[in-house]
């Protein structure tokens, strides 16, 4: 079999798989498994607005989980997507609002790079207190999620609330003008798209065809034999840190400047956690995480429209992102009794997985 | 066969297709000492694991006594007697001496306790053992040899029969293998029966009564008396005759004769300077003026060291592990903090250079641990190779044409004879001589002025030691300073044309030719300092 | 004083109990992301379960068996599948929050809040004040402490489990199974959060809501974090944060219009964020256990 | 065609309750899809309009479906879902997704829209019926319900978050309370979120153990935390949400004030099925979906005579509100 039809397929393995227990899982609690499954395809591919949708969930979904694949790949586990997207959002937003009236090319790269900067920020904070003080990034990032989600709720319940109108009363930056606007309320539009693409390539050539990218593999894998090496491993850590908070970032300010239109607390709340799936379902790879973004944005896209179609409570989804992300790094293989020529007594020498993962020590300076 | 405490039938172990032990059948006789020897990968570790049950064979038996052992239990393996001190100690780091001890404990009773009771009973084995070290100590704060101690003491806390000990001398320094083979003749006085892994022909000699080797993997001599066997005959069969080049020698040297057989270090204790060539050019490549310095492990640090290191010249560092050698390669190298004192590194002040621009200067390290600091084991072999070029220390920066590097990392591995099928290959895909050559290959450029070789050839077999000193060496001929940090006295002895002795984070000594083993012996366990 | 003190208990039970389950799969060497999850479901079940049969023991009983067939579920998949137990942490903090309402709404028909009749006992109910209102589990929680503490730190066993998360090649050549001492820790760490999600819903409150869970399960490993994976250090940084949230309360009411509310309610993660980075550098990042152990037999 | 049917239908159902015919239902085959942004479940405003949905589509003869859309930037794209889904009406709440009804409305003039918490489109959608609630009046008599009855001065309410919706609530309470009593002290607690149960209760027992006697709820789901709180000791008391807490909490609700949806649910989806419904906008204050309900009998726990104070209090501010003497302040932000 052609090799990347191998890793495809045993990469898809467990998504399938979760698939299967779900529609298990409804079958039990009293609904249609089966149908559930084909409303999935229909919602996702079934008709051109899902497509439409699919593609419009992939764009934040690929370019946030290219900056989890920066990181993780460079041995930091930056779970703070979340946080670093509503940055991204609140730079955007708070730009984009200024100036309504500026010409629009210029305040819509203002309102992008603020977007980039602030969740590059959000991310460097985490970035710093892991390289220089050693405080472990899954819980800081974690925690800086909750503080972007009540930062983002105080800057619209106050100093950036939307004042246009007496009786207003949602907790929402005043919109984005027209003019300033990237894509319509769909989301795809040569704009977005052609940033989409321009940092798929972006992010391929600094991995693959940079001294960066070579290097900050490395670090992930083994960060000591670097600093043997003499190369500063805390500076690539600083730097994937800020790479994947400022992608981030740029999520979020296409997600404000494009489909979005407005900034609103509670926005998008799974795209942190869904982004990250992405990045390890495709094995950090870069057009692997292409791959991944589009099949995860085809789920999103179904998620709106199981609710409609099969009368599903939007809780199931969440359900269905449980077993997906269970079982999407889990290394399903034959069973025992179809592999092993001869089995060892239950107990004492089986391998260890934990161990067997495979990561080298990681060492800082 | 009821007097062999060990017997192996067809023992087979497969890791995936490859073929680690191929049917060895073997016994090793009650209450004597039995050697395993071969070379790196030869199936030494593989053996003793099994016969400890912590590798499931595919095909065969090992039976004790006897009596077959159910195939990969520990546990069974462990009811019988059979006890296993690892080439790497298995001892948890978080825990204390006494924690470690009980945790594994076959004694029956103690299922829990208080901490002092536990400690009081422990310390008492310790006592009784003679291992002076406080039950409650971490272990993490400990130094090597205490750590084997303890791990021969765990490995005969309980009803030990059977004592398997997986390369015990490696990270020994001398005066402590003879006391570990002490230990080891008063076990066997007592009935236990020993089976040793060992790489030093001169160890085997020393301590064996039987020998048994193994070749990639296949069972070459059997419990051999090891009075009767020659050195030459004991090398061959390690070696393997026409397959001498595939062990690593390098194209162009001649199969291991005699005198190589001299030269890496099997003629028990004379030290003649069999390949001694005063190249010393006298240029002043490495200077230190009372450095005082700390290791950035937090291990022993420098305390106002004066060394200076001529092109030229190899220069040994002898000395028990834990007296300042990592601090001494780190401080070269710029890795740790230089309190006090400077550093001057080929004519310039270096005290405050960072570790690439030293490296830019020409100095070159070849690390303690070639699997951590000297490797990424789960990188491709180019990307290993190719990290000076990468960080632009040596050339280039930014964008990277990987196929270039590829092709000059292939070029680069084939002039080093690196034994490799690809160089996407991960590194943790070769035999460990061929890994030190991966090192070598990247180190060893043209550019090297200084050269800092921490332990080169340790876990090694003699075709990838010889190697190794060959290149060194060379490094030295064509004019570059070479430090030897080695725990290999005959190591040192045979290839150093200087030998300084760390101490307690100082220099205790520093003799040029004719070495004195006596008074080396002396400077490293600080009775002359 | 008495009455801060029974009130931060009170606040500090859920997160110390689910503390002490990430310590124990902690220290056998899998970081514990899911604890979340399983108290969610401990919640709820013992909710519906208190509320159906009118029973306490069986609700807690039900409540501790569902987390612990989860638990099973994740021991199955990290450790016999491989997978990334961070990342099946959070899958199990999905399916936590996704199937509490999800049974909901198989069960009562609609989504939203069940209320119990009954609750926990409260051990000094004659006692007016916060003290009256511990329930039986709050008040048996730190005898639970400790008793984990003897397991772990006492015990051959709990030496045993916490050789498999330090060095498991070292267990593994002692005889120990390591994917069994992970089962071990993550059945008894399922128990452990069963109780605390039933003292969540349970407890006083004696209702449960969708998502009342509210990301209790991630400060509570923080917790295990900042103890080092020591049982009592887990707690005492549990209690901690339960301080820290009864003081952020505190402050929101006290200093009103000095800080914007908003900031109040960011308290505890900020301060999460704040211990982790001091104990870091007090600790030493290398003395924590570490995400990934690799030593070359 | 549709139109001409549902008018019917509407006519037939309001001029004799449930009476309306199989028959015609089966024909027409209608849909009400009600797409809310706040969990249904807490028995609060989006649990009473499904409830309205469901009845309205009782009378219709209809299907409805209620669905949950947590992500704003999802609410287009289910809207659009259901539309295409062949909806005949669609229900709407709140104003966080008011452009995206707005938008989906334009694109599908054959479907009825109503979108009930809204402020009045100019120009009006020919398909949507726009309702506003000037819902923070009723937290006015609940602040001065509260205040009247406080015996110790202070006085409290447990909200979810800050939001303007929220904050106009709190003031318009506090301002209730300070028109009975300028001197009484008028304390928030914020939990955070609408789900944590546990948390509303800590900080509700913090407000009635600082001296607070009477508190508002207003946080969702969460709100069950300051309900139980209020149960845990005598002389704390409450004025809720939702009418079920009078059941849960006889002795200590004072009254229920709150959002009551479903009616005019009812009714608007009535108005947009005419057939010569043009669009336009509802604009509902005290006295027609909203209003205060006092406790009747008066709770166990509370002082009779405070109690009946409180309620002539109501009753008379009531009747200011109603006919515009009494300005009640509209103020989005926290003070
Ligand atoms: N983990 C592994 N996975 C795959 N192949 C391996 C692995 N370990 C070793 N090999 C292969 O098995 C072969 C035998 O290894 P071994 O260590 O015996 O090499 P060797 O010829 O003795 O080399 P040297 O003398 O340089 O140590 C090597 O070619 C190596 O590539
Ligand atoms: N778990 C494993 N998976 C794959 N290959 C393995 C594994 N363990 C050992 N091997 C391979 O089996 C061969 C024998 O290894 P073993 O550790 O027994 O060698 P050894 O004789 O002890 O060598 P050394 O002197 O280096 O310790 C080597 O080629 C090694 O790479
Ligand atoms: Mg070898
Ligand atoms: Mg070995």
């Amino acid at each position: 079999m052609n090799p990347y039809v191998a890793v495809a397929l045993r990469r898809l393995a467990p998504i399938v798989l979760a698939l299967v227990l779900f529609a298990v899982l409804l079958q039990l609690i009293g609904y249609q498994g089966i149908e559930v499954l084909q409303d999935i395809f229909k919602g996702s591919v079934g008709t051109p607005n899902a497509l439409v949708q699919t593609l419009r969930w992939t764009i934040p979904l690929v370019i946030i989980g290219l900056g989890a694949v920066v990181s993780f790949r460079s041995g930091f586990f930056n779970v703070g997507g979340l946080g670093q997207f509503y940055l991204g959002a609140i730079g955007a937003t708070s730009v984009a609002t200024a100036m309504p009236d500026g010409p629009p090319a210029v305040v819509v790269t203002l309102a992008v790079l603020a977007g980039i900067a602030l969740g590059a920020v959000w991310s460097i904070v985490p970035g710093i207190l892991r390289i220089v003080f050693g405080a472990d990034e899954v819980i800081t990032t974690i925690m800086a999620n909750f503080v972007a989600q009540y930062l983002l709720l105080y800057l619209l319940a106050g100093p950036m609330m939307d004042r246009s109108s007496d009786t207003a009363q949602g907790a929402a930056s005043a919109p984005i003008a027209d003019d300033l606007r990237i894509s319509t309320s769909n989301g795809l539009s040569p704009v977005t798209l052609g940033v989409t693409v321009a940092v798929i390539v972006i992010i391929w050539l600094l991995l693959a065809r940079t001294s960066f990218g070579v290097l900050s593999g490395i670090a992930g894998r083994n960060g000591v034999m670097l600093r043997w090496q003499g190369v500063k491993v805390g500076r690539i850590g600083l730097v994937a840190f800020g790479l994947s908070g400022g992608l981030a970032g740029l999520a979020g300010a296409l997600e404000i400047m494009g489909p979005s239109g407005k900034l609103v607390t509670g926005l998008s709340p799974q795209v942190g956690n869904n982004a990250m799936l992405v990045a390890l379902v495709a094995g950090l790879a870069v057009f692997g995480s292409v791959a991944a973004a589009l099949f995860f944005g085809a789920l999103t896209a179904a998620s709106l429209f199981l609710p409609v179609a099969a009368q599903l409570p939007a809780s199931a989804i969440v359900v269905l992102n449980g077993f997906i992300a269970m079982l999407v790094t889990a290394q399903l293989r034959l069973p025992h009794w179809a592999t092993r020529r001869r089995r060892p007594t239950p107990g004492a020498a089986e391998p260890d997985p934990v161990e067997q993962v495979p990561l080298e020590p990681k060492v800082l300076s | 066969m009821a007097d062999n405490a060990i017997t192996c039938t067809g023992v087979t172990v497969r890791f995936g297709d490859f073929v680690a032990l191929d049917d060895v059948s073997v016994a090793f006789e009650r209450g004597r000492i039995h050697a395993l020897v071969g070379q790196n990968g030869a199936g030494k570790t593989t053996l003793a694991r099994a016969i400890a049950g912590l590798e499931a064979v595919s095909e065969g038996s090992i039976s004790s006594n006897g009596e077959i052992i159910p195939n990969g239990d520990v546990i069974a393996s462990r009811e019988r007697g059979i006890e296993m001190v690892h080439q790497s100690f298995a001892l948890p780091p978080s825990m204390t001496v006494a924690e470690a001890l009980e945790y594994g404990s076959t004694v029956k009773g103690g299922r829990s306790f208080t901490r002092r009771g536990l400690n009081a009973r422990w310390q008492k084995y310790l006592d009784a053992s003679r291992v002076s070290v406080r039950a409650g100590e971490k272990l993490r704060n400990l130094p090597v040899e205490t750590m084997q101690s303890i791990e021969i003491a765990r490995a005969l806390a309980g009803d030990a029969r059977i004592l398997i000990l997986d390369e015990p001398t490696a990270v020994l320094p001398p005066e402590s293998v003879g006391r570990l083979f002490e230990q080891i003749r008063r076990l066997k006085a007592a009935g236990v029966t020993v089976i040793i892994v060992l790489h030093k022909v001169r160890e085997v000699l020393e301590i064996a009564e039987t020998v048994t080797v193994l070749r990639r993997g296949k069972l070459i001599l059997e419990t051999v008396e090891a009075s009767g066997v020659s050195v030459a005959d004991f090398t061959e069969a390690i070696i393997g005759g026409s397959d001498a080049a595939a062990a690593g020698v390098a194209p162009g040297t001649s199969p291991v004769a005699s005198d190589d057989l001299a030269a890496i270090g099997l003629d028990l204790g004379t030290h003649a300077a069999t390949e001694f060539v005063d190249t010393a050019t006298g240029e002043s490549l490495v200077r230190l003026v009372g450095v005082t310095s700390a290791s950035s492990s937090g291990g022993p640090g420098l305390h106002g060291v004066d060394l200076e290191l001529f092109g030229g010249q190899i220069v040994g560092v002898a000395g028990v592990e834990g007296n300042g050698q990592v601090a001494l390669a780190e401080t070269i190298a710029g890795l740790s903090e230089v309190r006090d004192g400077q550093v001057e590194l080929i004519g310039e002040s270096a005290t405050r250079l960072d570790p690439l621009r030293r490296r830019g200067l020409g100095l070159r390290i070849i690390p303690f641990d070639r699997n951590t600091e000297g490797l990424s084991r789960s990188s491709p072999l180019w990307q290993n190779w190719a990290i000076p070029l990468l960080v632009g220390a040596r050339r280039r920066r930014g964008y990277v044409r990987t196929g270039v590097l590829r092709k000059e990392a292939e070029s680069a591995f084939q002039e080093w004879d690196v034994r490799f099928t690809s160089v996407n290959q991960n590194a943790s895909e070769l035999s460990g001589g061929n890994a030190q050559k991966v090192i070598l290959a990247r180190e060893l450029d043209a550019d090297a002025r200084v050269i800092i070789a921490a332990q080169p050839t340790r876990g090694l077999d003699l075709g990838a030691v010889e190697f190794v000193w060959r290149a060194l060496r060379r490094a030295r001929d064509s004019g570059a300073a070479v430090l030897l940090i080695s725990s290999d006295l005959d190591e040192l002895m045979e290839i150093c044309d200087r030998i300084i002795v760390v101490y307690a984070g100082g220099i205790a000594l520093d003799t040029a030719r004719p070495f004195h083993i006596a008074e080396i012996g002396s400077a490293m366990t600080g009775v002359s300092a | 004083m008495i009455d801060v003190i029974a009130a931060v208990w009170q606040s500090a039970t859920p997160l110390v109990l689910a503390a002490l389950a990430g310590a124990l799969a902690q220290r056998a060497g899998i970081w514990h992301l899911g604890l979340g999850g399983l108290m969610s479901i401990g919640a709820m079940l013992s909710v519906v379960l208190a509320k159906e049969t009118g029973n306490i023991p069986i609700a807690l009983i039900g409540a501790c068996f569902a987390a612990t067939v989860v638990s099973a579920l994740m021991w199955f998949v990290i450790v016999k599948l491989s997978a990334n137990p961070i990342i099946v942490g959070i899958g199990v903090n999905a399916l936590g929050l996704g199937g509490t309402i999800l049974g909901i709404v198989a069960i009562y028909g609609a989504e939203g809040t069940v209320k119990s009749d009954v609750g926990i006992p409260r051990v000094f109910d004659a006692v007016p004040g916060p003290v009256g209102q511990l329930s039986l589990i709050a008040v048996a929680t730190p005898f639970l402490a400790v008793l984990v503490w003897w397991f772990v730190c006492r015990t051959r066993i709990g030496l045993q489990i916490t050789a498999t998360g330090d060095f498991p090649f070292a267990a593994r050549s002692a005889g120990i199974s390591t994917s069994r001492m992970r089962l071990y820790a993550l059945l008894l760490g399922g128990v452990l959060c069963g109780l605390s999600g039933a003292e969540l819903s349970l407890g006083t409150l004696q209702s449960f809501s969708p998502g009342m869970e509210a990301g209790r399960g991630l400060i509570a490993f923080a917790a295990v974090i900042l103890g080092a994976a020591h049982p009592l250090g887990s707690v005492a940084a549990a209690v901690f944060f339960g301080a820290v949230n009864y003081f952020g309360i505190w402050a929101q009411l006290n200093w009103r219009g000095v800080v914007p509310t908003e900031f109040m309610l960011m308290l505890p993660y900020i301060v999460t964020i704040i211990a982790v980075v001091i104990t870091a550098r007090v600790r030493g990042a290398s003395k924590s256990f570490n995400l990934v152990e690799m030593r070359d037999g | 065609a549709i139109g001409i049917l549902a008018g019917t239908a509407a006519c037939s159902s309001s001029s004799s309750g449930d009476t309306s015919s199989t028959g015609s239902a089966a024909a027409e085959d209608g849909s009400i899809i009600f797409i809310h942004d706040q969990a249904a479940g807490d028995g609060s405003v989006t649990d009473s309009t499904i409830a309205g949905v469901e009845d309205a589509a009782d009378q219709l003869g209809y299907t409805s479906q209620a669905v949950y859309v947590a992500d704003p930037a999802n609410y287009e794209s289910t809207l659009r879902n259901a539309a295409d889904s062949g909806a005949t009406v669609i229900v709407t709440e709140f104003f966080r997704i008011t452009d995206a009804t707005n938008l989906v409305a334009a694109d599908y003039p054959d479907i009825k829209f109503v979108h009930l918490y809204a402020d009045p489109e100019e120009p009006a959608i020919s398909n949507l019926l726009t309702v506003s609630y000037d819902s923070y009046q009723v937290l006015f008599l609940s602040g001065v319900m509260a205040a009247t009855y406080s015996d110790t001065g202070k006085i409290g309410m447990v909200m979810g978050d800050t939001q303007p919706m929220i904050a106009a609530d709190f003031n318009a309470y506090a301002a209730g309370a300070a028109s009975v009593d300028p001197s009484i002290e008028v304390i928030p607690g914020v939990v955070g979120n609408y789900d944590d149960a546990a948390k509303a209760q800590e900080v509700a027992n913090q407000l009635y153990a600082s001296g607070v006697d009477v508190i508002q709820t207003d946080a969702g789901g969460a709100d069950s935390g300051t309900v139980a709180a209020a149960m845990q000791e005598p002389g704390r008391f409450l004025i809720a949400s939702t009418l079920s807490v009078f059941d849960t909490a006889p002795d200590q609700t004072l009254a229920v004030g709150g959002l009551e949806f479903g009616p005019s649910a009812v009714e608007s989806i009535m108005a947009v099925l005419e057939p010569d419904f043009e669009g336009g906008h509802n604009a509902t204050g005290i006295g027609e979906a909203l209003k205060l309900t006092v406790a009747d009998p008066a709770p166990g726990g509370a002082d009779a005579t405070r109690f009946q104070a409180a309620v002539d209090a109501v009753d008379a501010a009531s009747a200011g509100v109603i006919d515009g003497t009494t300005e009640v302040p509209f103020v989005t932000e926290m003070p």
